[in-house]
């Protein structure tokens, strides 16, 4: 399958040597967060990924729950949220992260369509493994939205060389046996499972879970593509701080991972 | 918008004798069930499922769950004719009596029949969720009898209401976590248990309570507790003069004691009812969808949002089913319908004056359908009826004084 | 003062097999026993044991108590192997789980045959009296069965501590009057039935709740207890290289559960151990005298007056003992012991967390006599020791978590 | 076995024509019960009933329970109010009634002893019935006790014969299938019990239980030599009436009993 444009943006860039910045946003967490995504894009992202609410996060820690739980009662729909996208102009290819059932609830090809038609790039889906995101692929490939298929510290050999063939736009390494949320280390398992998603694919590899510093960050490119950093991201939102304030620390990560590692 | 999330001719499955056999690797019951977790919870899944296709077909294990089953939990329980409320009703009623399995109720075949595999398998500990306590302490219960560390995940409005039960499981060794996300009740449990689990699917196996869950569970849960049908089919035989009551009737949560009933007499004439109640009706008023591992019917608003299950019984409580009651109900093999909660207490009181029997809240839903059918064309006069009475009423008596 | 009340060599008695057998016409054990009550009750009594006899005698009535037991109560219990209990203390631990039967103890093998023989004996009423409540809801469970009015006499004090349980009993159609006079609790319910008894002989069977009362009660409950000895002693025979038990314990508050499971064995090597409360223990500290119909050891102070019992499980306070346990303890055939509150809650804990158990607190008394026997002289390592788990704990939780 | 004194005097009495009255006072109910007796014996009480308190009094109803309780809440013993009777030269036979439990505590030879020590003629223990008693009659007949045994209602015929045979003093008739107590209106079982015992003995038949008020005596004796009356009197023993005052309604009984009955 040839490449679609999320990933052929993202192999660009890497391929120019760049490590890949890809920051989170929960949508609809406050009434301004389209402007962190902004921000974001401004700040040197190379995509931005945008979680839309559910109200049951099975695999979210603490402050992306929080988020979600913020967004929700403040009455936001996934609906509501794609429109708010459509022509919003941020900056950036976005991805769009969330649970399965908002997506079979809208019915796969539905909601495919109309994440390509509000200009998002890509999907990705933490409770939808690769055995079960086959009945989707039809859709998403249809509606020319880039599937992310998601390798974990835990994933066998096996299923590693099927989700590295078939995930699209990027991989998404998770670093940890764990929830999305920060930690004060990086997770030792998070070389290994860059290293191995690299031993089997050319496609852009990117790690998540627990990336919370620019150290942390560059750490994690080390044997990766580039990162997703989320929740340390999440936290700082919560806590209030203005979306120039999120760009701040989205340029400290950019800046710290564009240093020329050794 | 029309769903097609699933096409079942376009799979391999094994070939279905019944309507409730092996579900095949994909733990597929018609376009519902799967294995909806992340992928870091794959091979925990799929290593449960080697497991307990291996313990199954093993013998020595076979019997090792059974002796538990029979000198620890009580196994077999009667099957008892409910003879003054049938003299009332017009019809013969049975009750199949797992309200006097060890702790109270069917929750602990399912946990004998995990901790057992668990500890074959080489866990040392086990999580699970819990809503009411009922689970919980079944849980804890077998992690004592087996001596395997046990964490239970509580959401701490369920931990305020149902205080006593926390005090049991501690009691029995347990340590109860309290949840605090979401609406703080069972559904946002399953969640933690589920993220806990994921940190530590070495050493731990998650319990789960229900036929729910991503595959293997709705199965192995199911065969777990099969041993309720299939005691119930042969004591039947014995009791009724054409073997084989017209209806078999239980609650359903999220499904278990229901499955494995229905397990025993699916392949008879008998009509399968399960009973909802009305304020956690997945099958009834639920939409498709996946909640906690699995695709189901689920109660969830338009945007795909679980909602809340609001009944009075706190076992029922639950916005999902486990998926085999979704294809039982699509296939037409079973029917559901719902109960209110006025329905259920009612039938609470009527079984214990006329039975001396004090069925827990959530089976006097499965009473309740009984006392409303009745001499209906549902159930004609003159027919006979075997209702699965899922637990015992004690755990509920502070809650009713307080109703009644 | 030395007491003569009773001289057995002069009066005519049946022959006597194993200490445990008929007490005669008399109701003699020994020199303890006997038919206390005011004359208009005499009659009543002797129709009672008539109609007992009859019964008892009629492989109809056995064959219909049977079944009931059965197919009702959840009859036969197991006897559970309690493997890692037993690993920690170097003793075989058996426990006879009457704990599962329906009701949550051994009350109800008692009240279904007193409230079978009521029926035959065209009584339309039972009378009760109840401490803590549990025999109070298993005699208003035998009532609701078989379709008797039942009223349950209650200290008001006690319906204070056991709100719940004076609800269970008005939802399963009993009646339950409050008793005000003397210390407002068992005792003086006891004394409240046996003078509405008086009122009422003709309609109303009084259905004691333990061992004791006027002839023929002690015996004849004995005899609806007696199951739980002679299906202990079946499956001892299949779970023990020697077949019996080196000892068979059982806790002793009027005696009824101890007496059930003594009889099966009253005839083996196994040694008897009656586990009395400290607080209430009238064969330890009790001296003879006559309460409620019957003589036997009872705590009394100086002039005769009855003191009361003190014990932390409601179960066990009561001032008096069953007469046929104040005669094994004269001829020794069995021997009597006291454990402390704190004993039986430490039990109760020690027993929840190695075996998923949660004994009575009554039970617990008898596992605390194990957990201090084990190992010394008493109950030598490698001992084989039986422990009849005479009642579940979840009566008991609310109390406990106030006290732990 | 020839009569006791106790039997005696009220076979000499009843022969006389007389209509035999026994009230009763709980012992210890106040500090000056004796003084109760006294009044009683001044109104012509044929014999006095005494209670000795006893925390379990299985036959008796509320009223006195309740003298019984508020007499043991005084502190009072067995051992103490036979010692007040000591001397006391009431003015009529005693009888007193007590449980068993009491009589046995203390041993049945001591116990009747002393009863006699202190001029005690009889004793009822109403939860003693007949097949009980024999028992203890040994020690009783060695005091020179008569040991008065009760009838019922239900009692059968035989067992009725053998009551009428040994009972010592008089045979005590239970009007009622009861307990102690005021009624509204005499049981009619009360009559039948009476005509029984008379055909069955030439012993003097006493009628007890729930008779209250002076046309209750007169009808209770109407088959019987006499009446025992308790709960009427120990209602306003525990309302505050004085010696004087219960002494007042002692005699009214007595002079319904004595106005000579159509
Ligand atoms: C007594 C009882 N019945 C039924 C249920 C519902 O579960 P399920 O539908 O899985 O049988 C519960 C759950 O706690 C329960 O305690
Ligand atoms: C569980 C349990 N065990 C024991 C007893 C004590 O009674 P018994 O000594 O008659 O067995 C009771 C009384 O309520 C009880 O509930």
């Amino acid at each position: 399958m040839t490449a679609g444009p999320l990933e052929a943006h993202l192999r660009g860039r890497r391929d120019a040597g760049r490590a890949l910045l890809v920051p989170y946003v929960t949508g609809g967490v406050t009434a301004d967060w389209l402007d962190y995504a902004r921000a974001y894009a401004k700040a040197g992202a190379d995509a931005i990924e945008i979680g839309l609410p559910f109200s049951d996060p099975m695999l979210d820690g603490g402050t992306i729950q929080e988020a979600s739980d913020r967004a929700l009662s403040r009455g936001v729909t996934p609906g509501g949220l794609l429109e708010e996208l459509s022509g919003a102009n941020v900056g950036a290819p976005l991805i769009i992260m969330t649970y399965g059932n908002v997506v079979y609830r809208a019915g796969p090809e539905e909601f495919c369509k109309r994440l390509a038609e509000v200009g998002v790039a890509g999907l990705i889906m933490p409770d939808v493994p690769y055995d079960e995101v086959r009945g989707l692929s039809g859709a998403a490939l249809a509606a020319g939205i880039e599937l992310v298929l998601l390798a974990a510290p835990s994933t066998t050999a096996s299923r590693l060389e099927r989700i590295a063939a078939e995930s699209r736009g990027f991989v998404y390494g998770v670093t940890v046996m764990g929830t999305t949320g920060e930690r004060g280390a990086l997770a030792e398992s998070a070389g290994s499972v860059a290293v191995r998603l690299r031993e089997l694919t050319t496609k852009p590899v990117l790690m998540g879970f627990g990336i919370s510093t620019p150290a942390q960050a560059v750490e994690a490119a080390a044997h990766a593509d580039g990162v997703i950093v989320a929740s340390a991201l999440m936290r700082r939102v919560i806590e209030g701080a203005t979306p120039a304030e999120l760009g701040a620390d989205v340029l400290a990560i950019r800046q710290a991972l564009d240093v020329p590692q050794g | 918008m029309s769903l097609t999330l699933w096409n079942p001719e376009s799979r391999s499955a094994p070939p279905r004798r019944s309507g409730m056999d092996d579900p095949g690797s994909e733990g597929r019951f018609g376009r519902f069930g799967g294995r909806f977790v992340p992928e870091s919870l794959v091979p925990a899944c799929e290593e449960l499922e080697r497991g307990f296709r291996e313990a199954w077909a093993d013998p020595a294990f076979r019997a090792a769950l059974n002796q538990t089953l029979a000198l620890y939990a009580g196994r077999p329980t009667p099957v008892t004719p409910a003879a003054r409320l049938s003299a009332e009703l017009g019809v013969t009623l049975l009750l199949k009596r797992e309200d006097l399995a060890h702790t109270g109720s069917h929750k602990i075949n399912n946990v004998i029949g995990q901790a057992l595999l668990a500890r074959r398998m080489g866990k040392t500990h086990l999580l699970a969720e819990t809503g009411a306590g009922q689970h919980g302490v079944a849980t804890a219960t077998a992690g004592a009898l087996l001596g395997l560390d046990v964490t239970v995940f509580m959401g701490e409005r369920d931990m305020e209401r149902q205080q006593l039960n926390v005090f049991r499981m501690e009691l029995l060794g347990a340590r109860v976590v309290g949840v605090s996300s979401g609406s703080r009740t069972l559904k946002d449990a399953c969640n933690e248990a589920l993220r806990n689990w994921v940190g530590a699917v070495d050493d731990a196996h998650y319990c789960i309570g229900s036929v729910l869950g991503p595959h293997p569970y709705p199965w192995m849960v199911r065969e777990f507790q099969r041993v309720i049908g299939e005691e119930a089919r042969g004591q039947c035989a014995d009791l009724l003069t054409h073997g084989v009551p017209d209806v078999v009737v239980a609650c359903v949560g999220g499904g278990s004691n229901a499955a494995g009933v229905f397990a025993g007499f699916v392949d008879t004439s008998a009509r399968l009812v399960g009973v909802e109640p009305e304020g956690g009706a997945a099958v009834t008023f639920g939409q498709p969808g996946v909640l906690h591992g699995f695709q189901s019917y689920v109660l969830q608003d338009e945007s795909g949002q679980i909602l809340e299950a609001t009944s009075i019984s706190a076992g029922l409580d639950y916005p999902g089913v486990g998926p085999e009651h979704a294809h039982l109900a699509d296939t037409g093999r079973a029917s559901y319908v719902t109960m209110s909660d006025d329905e259920a207490v009612a039938a609470v009181s009527r079984l214990a004056r006329t039975e001396g029997i004090l069925p827990a809240l959530e089976s006097a839903h499965a009473v309740a359908w009984v006392l409303r059918a009745a001499g209906t064309a549902d159930l004609p006069s003159g027919s006979t009826v075997l209702v699965n009475l899922s637990g015992r009423g004690d755990k509920d008596a502070d809650q009713l004084a307080r109703l009644m």
